[in-house]
């Protein structure tokens, strides 16, 4: 009676807090999968055996509605956030303005910058966005090191080939990014919401459901604010 | 491995490696194949093995077809049941000695293999290296593993592709009474190729002369070398002394030819198809030159004499290879007499004798058509 | 450190080895031998899943056996097999991904063996099989050993093909090379740096016992003096 | 289709195989002809980058060569070399992923070489690198060909370490596996089967090519009759 | 390529494959190596050849240190100029014949590369061959490229390890003059190993007897042939009348030592260091002995003679092959006469006639110490 999870890989550090309460508090078992939402949803098109998905962006899971795999639309979870960082020895400084950047481009100090691949993954098409509203797209873009996802792009800030990136804030205050690099949250309001949806797949088990409740009860919304995300409002009957 | 089994091949290719061929080998009978480097002996025994396909013609044992051009008939070597020795012996290089020879005797028991490839070992003189791996070997050691491996199968033919050639003189004589000794027990047809003319004569029954894909001859070993049909045959058989000389007449009822050899008159026991005036070539084997004692003075008869002067004298263990010019023509003389009759006769170098050719050892050569 | 992953790729490599060299051997033995038209075509063709990236490779095999497929679905409704997400399922893309390697030094390793002996195995009434088994298969053993090696090292780092085919599921498809990747894209340098450190030791240990020991059974002919 | 990406992805794999041959064709032969203590370990250990998955060994080149690292800064500093996030790094991931593929089948084809005809080139007087240029070369032509086409398919299909040192920048460092990675990704199927499909053709051509040209030219000992 | 090159080899290894050998050879001197198979020839080439390398000793080339185990001088095979034909080829796969020489002419200027290496082709009568791959000849046409190559370099020493095993007759004569002419030619040493005792007395200017890695005697081939040492090398030479006997008298000053062998009396030439009484083992070359014609009635002297009883005739080309049996004893007598002789002597199977044996030719066999 263990319940399949499948995550998107940038919520791992908030899950592994949740599951370990979970199961101390239902006395089920779960087993997550980690990976990036674009397989999973490939996955479960195909047969995955899984019950419940996490997904980082709610596009896969209206991508999995229309193809029938779903009934209903699921619900968002979480919102997840950008955050502008920096390797400790980069000569970027950080800042809500973009300035330190602005001026580092200047002195072409900067030679790569960090992003999760914006036609891929969610959090590399805001950062994009975002970049281009503070005018510095075209200026930047020759310079971008582009993640896979956007665990990769942080791995490239930190490793200080990259003198900085943008990138999910959930995996910057992660203990072992931060020993590495400084991180600056950038403000919800700078760009578009990244709605983060999750959604239980037909046979889903009681268990399951009683985790998917779980997930938008009070102790999972309190991990994912501490893991950087923003929460939605808070759905009718969750406990 | 009935007595009856007789191996009959006819072959003929054209493409590729030319080769034709047309001889029989009965059971109990050992035959040689002798020829030129490249003249195409391994293709032959490749062909008889079942690992060469010939383009046209047949290849049966006893009953049994093993090849036929016509009817599409091919048997693979395993159902030939043969024994072969090929010229680079072949071995099994992850396979021990033994292991090689137990490997061929997969048609026996397996409690039987072990003792027979010992025995095979023990026969070709290799019982202390029966754990040695091929590239611990001496070549003749790898031969000799190659030919017990051959022999222990107790094959319905025997196919030996110059099989002592790597091997010591005694161990050779051994093998050569083994192989003897194997082949009145067998009984079946053993072919074997060798550039070796003694060992053509002390073992085979009868031998086939190949050069450049070509069956030149095919008889009695003594047939063969003291009537080699042409001069290609006469020169393999190792005879040197090959001479011009223009036919004088023909005498059929005493059966003699007469020759002009420079202004010499040479009588032969051989009766060819000639006429007279007919420019022939003729050989005289060793075995029919005689030499007199310069003390006993001159011969009495007034043909088959020539008088020479020796140029040359080599002394080779027992023998002496003497080289002569024979006065007035200019052709050579090569003679090899024991060196005890040398001594007799006194020959040295610089001496001027005469010789005695046999009227029965002058043989007259096929003519070669121009 | 994730035993249980690294039990289940040890376990993948050695039954994608057990079932692949043994197809390679004849495989290989039949393109060594024989010549025909289009043969360099095919030997290209086996190239194929190296040429493709992996998770290319592992998605195209999701979508050919997955349960939307016509071959999923045959093969669940007549034998009861389901290939994706399931064991079974990596080791038929392990065995898949992996044919270049295996094959391509067996191939080359019997057409090194040297026509008179191969004569001489015919004329000695071996058949096919025990040629195969006694004269063959020693011959070609530092190919195998090439092959073996290969194969085994790359089931163990091979990661794309497995994830899309296996869907990172504890103990049936998380291989340790999943898991390994999957510290490193939480950050966990440390956890990915022992799994790593485990798993190169036990890849290494593995490989060089099989070395030494191939050495020591077929390698007598290597010196010759 | 993303042509710049395939023609990034060839220059990449023939810049690869042709660094890379040569110096196993070295590696390989030293390591052939002498029997040393912890040759097996030796040999063991150049599988590593085999073992790893692709992504970990990239993130770990990485970290070596990255601009924090001593090495990096090192060479930077002394050389203006700056391998991550290039063109030369991705050579450099290459070289060293590929190396148990380029180095065993000519290791195993050096050894396959007869003593005898060894010591007859030494005795004919001829120089190491004679020997190594007019005999030797020819006789471990088909493993240098398993090598070279292992190699360049390997090279093409690579995308773990790719991505890890190169940063998916067009032009320097994308190569035809991210886009064809990237499109699957981004579920844009059609793009990823048509470059897939070019690739395919491009790949399988090229191999094709390399083996019966290889086969005319070396081949002929292959059959002896 | 100095005239007064002397080869010096003294080596000595107790590992692995034992060898122990102490000999020169001059320049133009040629030298046979024969000996059983497995004997230690081809290793004693390959150390020459700087293959392998002894255990202990040195090898000079004249003035050139090429192995000192003392001074740890091991000179390379690349280093020592030396032309090697081994035992099997080691033709280059790839090459074809040609380019096989021309691999081997490095040290020409590369012009003179092909010609010199289409003249050695033509030398072994292999000029048609050029282009073909060593897969593609037949194993007579492989030796003989091996043979080119090695000669086209006119190298400082020459190494022959049984060159002419797959050679036919007609080639071979012609092969053994072309060595000939070369070894005066070039004025270098020359070692040939081989089995073929013809060729070694035909070709060598003195000869090594090798049997397990040991020297066994080393002297002209005339010497070693009519004096061997002890009975290994009596067998070797392919000496097959090997009795048993009792020293009875030596007379130094009339310098004969006499023999009782059965009841009869022997009186050998040799003077071997031996005590009345001491058994000792002797033989007899088939020159030392004499058929009596039959009709010549019995021979007058009293010892030296054997009674015989012909058991078996061999006819063997243009000589016969005798076995007989010596009368009042269990030993049997090999005997090879000409043909002609045997007609002439009217010997036939189961005749009983007399032999005697010549006194200079009886040798004592060195004494085997137990
Ligand atoms: N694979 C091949 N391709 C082309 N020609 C070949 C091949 N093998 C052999 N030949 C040629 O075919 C001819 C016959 O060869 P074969 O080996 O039968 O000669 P052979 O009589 O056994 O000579 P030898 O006494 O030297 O062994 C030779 O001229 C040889 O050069
Ligand atoms: N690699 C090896 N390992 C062990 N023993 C070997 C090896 N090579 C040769 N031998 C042995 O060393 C001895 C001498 O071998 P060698 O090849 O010198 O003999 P050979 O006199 O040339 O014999 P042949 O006339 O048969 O060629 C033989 O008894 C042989 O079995
Ligand atoms: O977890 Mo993602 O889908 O790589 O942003
Ligand atoms: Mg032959
Ligand atoms: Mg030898």
């Amino acid at each position: 009676d263990t319940v399949t999870v499948a995550a998107a890989a940038n919520i791992k550090f908030a899950m592994e807090d949740i599951v370990r309460g979970f199961e101390q508090h239902s006395g089920h078992k779960l087993r997550v999968s980690y990976g990036s939402s674009g397989n999973f949803a490939s996955q479960l098109r195909h047969g995955a055996p899984f019950e419940l998905f996490l997904s980082a962006d709610e596009q896969y899971v209206s991508r999995l509605q229309e193809a029938g795999v779903v009934q209903d639309k699921g619900v968002i979870y979480a919102y997840g956030r950008l955050a502008l960082v920096a390797a400790k020895s980069s000569p970027l400084t950080l800042d809500n303005e973009f300035d330190g950047l602005r001026q580092l481009l200047k002195t072409g100090e900067l030679k790569r910058f960090a992003l999760a691949n914006p036609d891929l993954a969610p959090y590399g098409e805001r950062a994009k966005a975002l970049l281009q509203q503070a005018g510095l797209w075209d200026a930047i873009k020759d310079k971008l090191v582009l993640g896979e996802n956007v665990s990769q792009a942080a791995q490239f800030a930190i490793s200080g080939s990259a003198q900085g990136g943008i990138v999910a804030l959930s995996l910057a205050v992660a203990p072992q990014f931060r020993a590495k690099a400084n991180y600056l949250p950038i403000p919800e309001d700078q760009h578009q919401p990244l709605a983060q949806r999750m959604v239980l797949l037909p046979g889903a088990s009681a268990a399951a459901n009683a985790f998917y409740v779980y997930l938008q009860g009070d102790e999972a919304r309190k991990v994912f604010a501490d893991y950087g995300f923003s929460l939605p409002p808070k759905a009718h009957g969750a406990p | 491995m009935s007595g009856s089994t007789e191996l009959r091949v006819q072959i003929r290719q054209t493409k590729g490696i030319r080769i034709e061929a047309d001889f029989s080998c009965r059971a109990g009978e050992f035959l040689a194949v002798v020829g030129p480097s490249g003249g195409g002996k391994t293709t032959l025994l490749r062909m008889i093995a079942g690992l060469a396909k010939p383009e046209n013609g047949s290849i049966r044992c006893g009953k049994r077809i093993w090849f036929d051009s016509d009817e599409g008939i091919h048997c693979s070597p395993q159902n030939r049941h043969i024994g072969f020795v090929p010229q680079h012996f072949g071995l099994f290089p992850k396979l021990s000695a033994l292991g090689n020879i137990m490997a061929a005797l997969d048609h026996l028991p397996s409690q039987e293999r072990r003792p027979r490839a010992l025995a095979a070992l023990e026969k070709v003189n290799l019982h202390g290296l029966t754990d040695r791996l091929p590239s611990q070997l001496s070549g003749g050691q790898k031969q000799r593993v190659a030919l017990a491996r051959a022999l222990a199968r107790e094959p319905r033919v025997l196919l030996l592709d110059e099989p002592f050639s790597a091997v010591d003189r005694e161990t050779r004589e051994r093998l050569y009474l083994e192989l003897a000794r194997l082949k009145a027990e067998l009984n079946i047809p053993v072919i074997m190729v060798t550039h070796d003319l003694n060992e053509a004569l002390l073992l085979a029954d009868s031998m086939l002369l190949i050069s450049q894909g070509h069956m030149l001859q095919h008889g009695t070993p003594q047939d063969v070398f003291s009537r080699p049909r042409n001069e290609a045959v006469a020169r393999q058989m190792g005879l040197r002394n090959i001479f011009n000389a223009h036919v004088v007449a023909q005498d059929c009822a005493k059966g003699v030819t007469w020759l002009k050899f420079g202004d010499r008159l040479i009588a032969s026991d051989s009766l060819p198809r000639v006429n007279i005036g007919d420019k022939v070539r003729w050989v005289i084997p060793n075995q029919g030159i005689r030499f007199n004692s310069i003390a006993s003075g001159r011969l009495c008869r007034s043909f088959n004499i020539l008088p020479i002067h020796i140029d040359n004298m080599l002394t080779l263990g027992e023998s002496v290879r003497l080289e002569a010019s024979v006065q007035d023509s200019g052709e050579r003389l090569n003679v090899e007499i024991p060196l005890h009759l040398a001594h007799k006769l006194a020959l040295t170098q610089g001496a001027a004798t005469e010789v005695a050719l046999k009227s029965d050892q002058v043989h007259i050569l096929e003519m070669i058509k121009a | 450190m994730d035993w249980q992953s690294l039990w289940l790729s040890g376990k993948l490599a050695l039954v994608t080895v057990l079932i692949l060299l043994p197809l390679c051997v004849f495989a290989g033995r039949a393109l060594a031998y024989h010549q025909f038209r289009g043969k360099s075509l095919i030997e290209a063709l086996i190239m194929v899943p190296l040429v493709l990236p992996p998770t290319v490779v592992g998605y195209y095999l999701l979508v050919s056996f997955g349960s939307e497929s016509w071959l999923g679905q045959w093969l669940r409704n007549t034998f009861g097999i389901e290939l994706v997400f399931h064991f079974s399922g990596l080791v038929l893309a392990s065995i898949l991904v992996n044919i270049p390697f295996a094959l391509q030094p067996i191939q080359r390793a019997f057409e090194a063996i040297p026509v008179d002996v191969r004569d001489a195995a015919a004329c000695c009434g071996m058949s096919k099989s025990k040629i195969l088994t006694r004269i063959e298969l020693p011959m070609i053993w530092p190919g195998l050993v090439t092959a073996l090696v290969l194969t085994f090292s790359h089931v163990l780092g091979e990661f794309g093909v497995v994830l899309m085919m296996g869907g990172n599921i504890s103990g049936e498809t998380k291989t340790i090379s999943i898991a390994i990747y999957d510290s490193v894209q939480a950050f966990d340098f440390d956890a990915a740096g022992i799994m790593s450190l485990i798993l190169l030791l036990f890849a290494i240990s593995a490989l060089a016992l099989t070395t030494s020991l191939s050495r020591r059974m077929g390698g007598q002919h290597e010196r010759q003096h």
